[in-house]
C-alpha cells in the first residue's frame, strides 16, 4: 500500500465539489487489470498482493469470468422481472460484479457474509440459488433463505445495521476459539456489505469503533458506487472511505472494483488476516452504479450521461475477458457456454418467479415469537375465523 | 376563495415553497432532497429556487441530520426535516426524545426548537420492508412533541405552513398511499387557514357510530360511511389530524352524539392511538356508551410482505366488522 | 424450600449469575459491567468469576452494544446486555425495533434473537435528567418483542432467568428504586419458579376495586391498599409483571370481580401502559365496569427535574385520590 | 504538527491493554511546559503554536493561573455541597482545568461552546456564574441559565448528542455569512466538548461526517481524562483520539491537557482557522480524572492509586504557578489575592446554594411548550386544584 496522504494541520483539506474525481481511483487504488485487460505492472499499491494474483490458475480465471457473467445476468433478470410487474422493485448492481464476486470468492464456506441489499453476487458466491433473493422484491416474503445454510446472512435494508451484526458475529467467533488456530477449516471471518452513502451512518462507524477494540476478524467492504440515491460522495465525505480505517486504527485499503483479480486479492488478503488474527481491514471497492439506484430511481434527474459513459468503458465484464484472450486463458467455446449457462438460469429464474406462489395468509401470524404469544394467536385465529365467513358468502 | 386542483403530495410541496417563501430561515434538509427533490418529490424544485443553503442534501445518517437541525434551530433557523421512510427515524429517535422533546423545558423557556420533522408513513403501497410504517405511538407518547397527520391536499397545503409557524417541534406524518389523491384546495392567503393545526375535522356526520381515524385511514373511513350509508347506517367520521395533542372536545362531542366508536389506523392496535382514543372516550363518555369502544388496526405483528399487507390494513370490510359488530352489541 | 433473604438487587445478580453456570453461551455485556459491577453493581462480581469474555465492558455506544449483540445471538451467543439508566436505551432503539423485534419474523422462523436488554427504569431517587424515565411503552407497542419487569426480589431472581432462557428477546425493566428493597426468596432449583414469566400476580385480593400496576409502583398500590383497608375499603392488586404480553385473563378477571379499575405507573399516561389496559378493560368487561377505568400516572411533561419528582410520580395519595374517584362515581 | 504515525497494511497493530500508556502523552503531543513548569523547547510538535505562546503577555499568564485557581475552588465547592447533602450529584473537574481554561479562553464572546456535564471551566471562561451551574444537581432544573446569554450552551448529558448540535449550529454560522470575513467581531465558531468514552458514539462520528462534510466552523475538544467511568481507554478505542479526524479528512491534534499555555495555543489556533472558514479540527487534550466519575462513583473498585499519583506530579496548577515564579511573573501578593478571591466566590456559591429556593410546584408544567398545550393546561390546573384541595386539612 502507498503512504497515505498527509492530511496538514490548519491548511484547508476541503475538496471543492468539482475537483472529487468520481471516475479515477488515485494512485493508492489496487489494480491489476486496466480497462482493456492488460495486467499491469508491479507498483507500490498492487504489490503486497501480486503473490495471490500469481497463484491464480487459468481455471480460477475461468471460473471468476462465469461468475461475473452470471452474476450480471441474474442481475438483469430480476431488473426485467420487475419491469414486468413480477416483482416490487430491484436493486441492480450492474457495474458492480468484479466487486462482489472479488470478495465473495474470497470467502470460505465458515466465513459470514452480512450483505446491504444489491448483494445479488456475493450472494452467488456464497451459493444461494438466485430465486432466493426474489422472494423480498416480489413481496412474499422479508427474506427468504435461511442465513445458516450458506452463512449469508439476509439482506439488511437499514443501512448500517448490519455493520454491528457482523462485528458481533466476528466476537462471536473470537469466543469460540475459531480464529489464529491455523486450522483452515476452523478459522473464520466475517464480510459486512455497506455502500458509500453507508459510511456516514453512526452504526458504521461504532462498529469501527468496536471491531478495533476487539480486533475482531471481520472485514469491512464498502461498495464506493459513487452515488447513494442522488448524492454524490462530496456530500457523504470529505475524504474516501478507504482513508476512514486511519481514525480507528487499522488497515484501509482502496481497491479497483471493477478489477475482479483486484477485488479477490485484496478481500483475500484481508480475510486471511483476519482469520490468523490480526483483526479488521476495511476495503473500499473502487467502482460505480451502471443503472438506477433501484427500479423506483430516475438518475437523469441528478447525473450526466457523460459520466455513465466513463464508466462503461471500464466495464469489469470486458476487462476479465479482454485478460482472458489476450492470455489464451479461454476460447469461443467456453465464452458461448457461459452465455449459454445464462440464458438457462435467466429462464430458471424467470419461471421460479412466475411459479412462485401467493403466501397463505394465515402464515402472516407465523413466526413473530419463537414460542406462542396470546395476542398474536388470537389474531391469527380471528383472522381465520374472520376469513372463514366470507367463504361461499361471494365476498 | 382562489382554489387549485392539487394532489395531496403537491399541497406539501407548494406547503413549503410558501413557508420558505415567507421566511427566510426556513431551510429544508435531508436524504435525496436536493437535485432529486425526495424520493417522493415532495421538495421537488425547491433546491433550484431556494439554492443549496437552504435544500440541503445532508450525508446518509439520520441522527446527524436531526442533531444538527437542532443546531440549526439554536442559531435561528427552522429547519423542515425529512426523514426518508418511516422505518428510517429510528436512528434520530435518540435526538428526537432526548434532545428535541425536551429542550423547551430544559432551557426553562429560553431555547426553542421550531422544527419540523416530516416523515411519509403508513402501507399500501407494495412496498419492501421498513417502507410501511406506522410509528406514530411512539412519538404521540412522548412529551414535548406535537404530532399531526394530514388526510388531503388542503390539509397538506395548510398544516404544512402551520407547523413551519409553529414555535414548537413538530412530527408530521405525511400518508404516503395517498400522495397523488387530487383535491381542491383553496390557497387564499387573506382568508388563511380553514382549522386550526391541532383541530380535528368531522369530515361526515351521522346518527349510529363514530368512526375516529386519520392520515391514510380516512378515505378509507369515508368509503365504509357510504358503504354503511346503502344499509341504512350512519356514521360519523372525524378526522384526528392532530394526534397529539388530542382534539379532546370535537371527538367526546362526536361519540356522545352517537354513543358509539370505532378508532381505526393503520398501526399496531396493541398501545396504539386506539388505546389512547378508547381510555379517553370511556373515561370521559362513560354513560353514553352503548358499547365498548373499539379498535380496527394493523395487527400486533412487524408490518408484513406486501403481499399481506391488504389484509393486514384496515379495509373497508374490516372496518364494517367492526362497526357490525359494535352495532350488534 | 430453601430461601434466602436478598434484595432485588442481589436477586437480579444470583439469577445472572445462576444462568451463566447453568448455560457457557450466556454473556453479559455493558457499560462498566466488568470490574465496577454496573454503576449499581448488578453484575458485582461477575467478571471476577466468569473472565472478561463473558462479562464485556463495552465501548460507550449503546447502537454498538445492542448491534453487536445481535451479532453475538446469531452465532450462537445469549447475550444479557445491560442499558445503563432508562434514557440512555433511545441510541439503541433503532437496532432493537429494526432488528430484534424483526428478526426471527423476517428469517421465517429460520434466525432467534434470545437477547435480553436489561433497563434500570424509572425515577424516585433524586437523579438528574435522563435516569429516571419510564419508557416501556416504546418497546410494548412494538411487535416482536416481550417486555417483562419485577417487583421482588424473588421476581428478580426467576424472571431474571427465565428471560434468559427466552428464545425471544425480552426486554427486561428493573425498577432502580426497589433495588434495595430486601425480601425472602425461594431459591429452590428443583421446585423452579413460583410464575411464568408472562403471569401476572395477584398480589392482593379485595372487593372493591382493582389497581393494576408493575413494576417500582407495586409496593406503592400494595401501601395504598394498606391505607384502604384501613378505611374500610377493600382493594385488590395485580402486578402485571408482564407487559408484552399481558396476561389478560389474570386482569380481567380481577376487574370483573370489583368492578371498578385503576392502573398505576410512572410513565406518563398519553399513550401509557394504563391507555392499553382501559382500552383492553372496557372492551372486555364492558357489563361489569361500575365505573370508568382511571389512570394514574406520570403527568404528561418530561420527566421534571428531582425536586419535583415526588409530586410527579404517583403516590399513595394520588392513587387513593383515583380509588375515591372511582368508588364516587 | 508531527508526522502522521504509519498503519501499515496487514501487519496487527493492535496495542495490547498493558502496553496503552495512559501517563504519557508520546511525541505527538504538543507541550510547553513540563511539569515544574519550565518552558520546553520548540519542537516538532509545539512548533506551529510557538507564535501564540509567544504572544502572551505576564498579565494574559495571570489571568490564565487565576481562572484555574478559582475553577478548582468553584469545582471543590460543588464536591463539599453535594457530600453536605446540599447537591444530589457533581461531577468533578479536577485534573482538567488547564484544558478546559485554555480552550474557553481561546474563545470570544460570539463563539459557541456546547459542553457535556463536566465542563465547570469553560462555563467559567465563558462568564456563566458558577451558581447557575448547580440548579441542575440540586434537582431544582434541568439547566439553569440561559445559553445564548453567554453563548454556553446547556449541558447535555446524553452522551454525543452535542456533538451534533454544535455542528448544526456551525452550519447556521455559514449561513449567516459570519465565516472568513476577516471581521474580529463577526466571524465565530463553535467549540463542542466530549470525552474519551464519547468518543465511541455514532453521534460523534456523525458529527465529524457532517463538520467535515459541510467545512462547518467547529472544533471538537476531545478531554480523554483516560477514564469513561471505569472504562480506561483501550475499551474504547484502538488509536488516540486525535488520529480519528485522520479518517474524516480534517486535522487532529493532540495536546496536553494540563498545560494551560499549549491547551490555549492549540485551540485559538484551531478556532482561529475554523473562523476564518478553515473548516473543522478535532482537539485532543491529554489529561485525567484525579476524582471519581461522579460523586456517585467509587473508583478504587477499578484503578490504582499509583496511577494517580503520577497524575498528580502533572497537576495544572502546579505548573502554571512554577512558570510564573520562575519568570517572574506573579509575587506572592498575587497568588495570595487569587486564593482570597477563590475563598469568596466558594463562600458565594455556598450561600447561593443553600438559599436556592425550592422550585413552585405548578412550575413543572411551564416551559413545556410555547404554545398552549390542552393536555398540559388541564393537568397542571388539575394539579393546583387538588394539591389546593389539601390545603387546611392538615394532610
Ligand atoms: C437508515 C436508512 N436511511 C435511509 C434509507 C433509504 N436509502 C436506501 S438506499 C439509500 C442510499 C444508499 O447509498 P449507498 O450506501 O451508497 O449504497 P448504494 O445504494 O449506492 O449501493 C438510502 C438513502 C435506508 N435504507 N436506511
Ligand atoms: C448515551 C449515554 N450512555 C451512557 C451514559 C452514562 N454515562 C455518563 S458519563 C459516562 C462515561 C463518560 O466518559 P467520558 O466520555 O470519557 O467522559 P468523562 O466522564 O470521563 O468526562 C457514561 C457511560 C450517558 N450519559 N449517555
Ligand atoms: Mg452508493
Ligand atoms: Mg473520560
Amino acid at each position: 500500500m502507498s503512504d497515505e496522504p498527509t492530511v496538514r494541520h490548519h491548511e484547508s483539506v476541503v475538496t471543492p465539489a468539482g475537483e472529487h474525481d468520481i471516475t479515477d481511483g488515485g494512485p493508492d487504488m489496487v489494480q491489476f487489470l486496466d480497462a482493456e485487460g492488460n495486467r499491469l505492472e508491479t507498483n507500490e499499491s498492487n504489490a503486497p498482493y501480486a503473490e495471490i494474483v500469481e497463484a491464480l490458475t487459468a481455471e480460477d480465471g475461468r471460473a471468476m469470468y462465469r461468475d461475473l457473467v452470471l452474476v450480471r445476468r441474474v442481475d438483469a433478470e430480476g431488473h426485467a422481472l420487475q419491469r414486468q410487474g413480477e416483482l416490487g422493485l430491484w436493486p441492480s448492481l450492474l457495474g458492480q460484479e468484479a466487486a462482489q464476486v472479488g470478495a465473495g470468492r474470497a470467502m470460505r464456506p465458515q466465513d459470514y457474509a452480512f450483505p446491504g441489499y444489491r448483494e445479488h453476487g456475493v450472494a452467488w458466491c456464497k451459493g444461494v440459488p438466485p430465486e432466493n433473493l426474489l422472494g423480498m422484491f416480489r413481496g412474499v416474503n422479508n427474506g427468504g433463505w435461511d442465513s445458516n445454510e450458506n452463512n449469508f446472512h439476509l439482506y439488511t435494508i437499514v443501512i448500517g445495521n448490519q455493520m454491528l451484526h457482523a462485528t458481533g458475529y466476528a466476537m462471536g467467533i473470537q469466543r469460540d476459539g475459531a480464529v489464529g488456530t491455523g486450522d483452515e477449516s476452523r478459522d473464520a471471518a466475517v464480510m459486512a456489505f455497506t455502500g458509500d452513502g453507508g459510511t456516514a451512518q453512526g452504526d458504521y462507524n461504532e462498529a469501527l469503533v468496536f471491531a478495533g477494540v476487539a480486533n475482531a476478524p471481520v472485514v469491512f467492504f464498502v461498495q464506493n458506487n459513487q452515488w447513494a440515491i442522488s448524492e454524490p460522495n462530496y456530500k457523504q465525505f470529505r475524504i474516501p472511505p478507504y482513508l476512514r480505517a486511519r481514525g480507528f486504527g487499522f488497515p484501509g485499503v482502496r481497491v479497483d472494483g471493477n478489477d475482479v483479480l483486484a477485488s479477490y486479492a485484496v478481500s483475500k488478503a484481508a480475510m486471511d488476516a483476519a482469520r490468523a488474527g490480526q483483526g479488521p481491514t476495511l476495503i473500499e471497492a473502487f467502482t460505480y452504479r451502471m443503472g438506477a439506484h433501484t427500479t423506483s430511481d430516475d438518475p437523469t434527474k441528478y447525473r450526466i450521461a457523460a459520466e455513465v459513459d466513463i464508466w462503461r468503458e471500464k466495464d469489469p465484464i470486458k476487462r476479465m475477458r479482454g485478460f482472458m484472450e489476450k492470455n489464451g486463458h479461454a476460447d469461443q467455446e467456453f465464452f458461448d457456454a457461459v452465455d449459454a449457462e445464462a440464458d438457462e438460469i435467466a429462464a430458471r429464474i424467470r419461471k421460479a418467479c412466475q411459479e412462485m406462489p401467493n403466501p397463505e395468509l394465515p402464515t402472516m401470524f407465523d413466526n413473530i415469537y419463537v414460542d406462542e404469544h396470546p395476542v398474536v394467536a388470537a389474531e391469527r385465529d380471528e383472522f381465520v375465523a374472520y376469513h372463514a365467513s366470507f367463504e361461499g358468502a361471494g365476498h | 376563495m382562489t382554489t387549485q386542483k392539487l394532489t395531496l403530495a403537491k399541497g406539501l410541496n407548494s406547503g413549503l415553497r410558501a413557508a420558505m417563501e415567507a421566511d427566510p430561515k426556513v431551510v429544508l434538509m435531508g436524504e435525496d432532497v436536493g437535485k432529486l427533490g425526495g424520493v417522493f418529490r415532495i421538495t421537488e424544485g425547491l433546491q433550484k429556487d431556494f439554492g443549496e443553503d437552504r435544500v440541503i442534501d445532508t450525508p446518509l445518517a439520520e441522527s446527524g441530520i436531526v442533531g444538527t437541525a437542532i443546531g440549526l434551530c439554536l442559531r435561528g433557523y427552522r429547519p423542515v426535516v425529512e426523514i426518508q421512510f418511516d422505518g428510517f427515524v429510528y436512528p434520530a429517535f435518540d435526538q428526537i426524545i432526548s434532545q428535541v422533546s425536551k429542550m423547551h423545558a430544559r432551557s426553562l423557556g429560553a431555547l426553542r426548537l421550531p422544527m419540523v420533522i416530516r416523515i411519509p408513513y403508513g402501507g399500501g403501497i407494495g412496498a419492501v420492508e421498513h417502507h410501511s410504517e406506522s410509528n406514530e405511538a411512539y412519538f404521540a407518547h412522548t412529551a414535548g412533541l406535537r404530532v399531526v397527520t394530514c388526510s388531503d391536499p388542503g390539509d397538506a397545503y395548510w398544516m404544512m405552513q402551520q407547523a413551519i409557524a409553529s414555535d414548537d417541534p413538530v412530527i408530521f406524518y405525511e400518508p404516503k398511499r395517498r400522495y397523488h389523491e387530487r383535491g381542491e384546495v383553496d390557497i387564499d392567503e387573506t382568508a388563511g387557514a380553514p382549522l386550526g393545526l391541532h383541530q380535528a375535522a368531522v369530515r361526515r356526520e351521522g346518527t349510529d357510530l363514530t368512526l375516529v381515524t386519520y392520515g391514510p385511514m380516512v378515505k378509507t373511513c369515508l368509503q365504509a360511511a357510504e358503504a354503511a350509508a346503502a344499509e341504512g347506517i350512519s356514521l360519523t367520521v372525524v378526522d384526528l389530524r392532530s394526534l397529539s395533542p388530542l382534539d379532546r372536545p370535537t371527538v367526546l362531542d362526536a361519540v356522545k352524539k352517537t354513543g358509539r366508536a370505532v378508532v381505526v389506523h393503520e398501526a399496531s392496535t396493541f398501545l396504539g392511538m386506539g388505546a389512547e382514543l378508547a381510555a379517553l372516550i370511556q373515561q370521559e363518555c362513560f354513560y353514553h356508551l352503548e358499547a365498548p369502544v373499539l379498535r380496527v388496526g394493523g395487527y400486533n405483528i412487524p408490518y408484513p410482505p406486501s403481499r399481506f399487507e391488504e389484509e393486514f390494513l384496515p379495509n373497508l370490510d374490516r372496518v364494517m366488522d367492526a362497526v357490525d359488530r359494535s352495532l350488534a352489541f
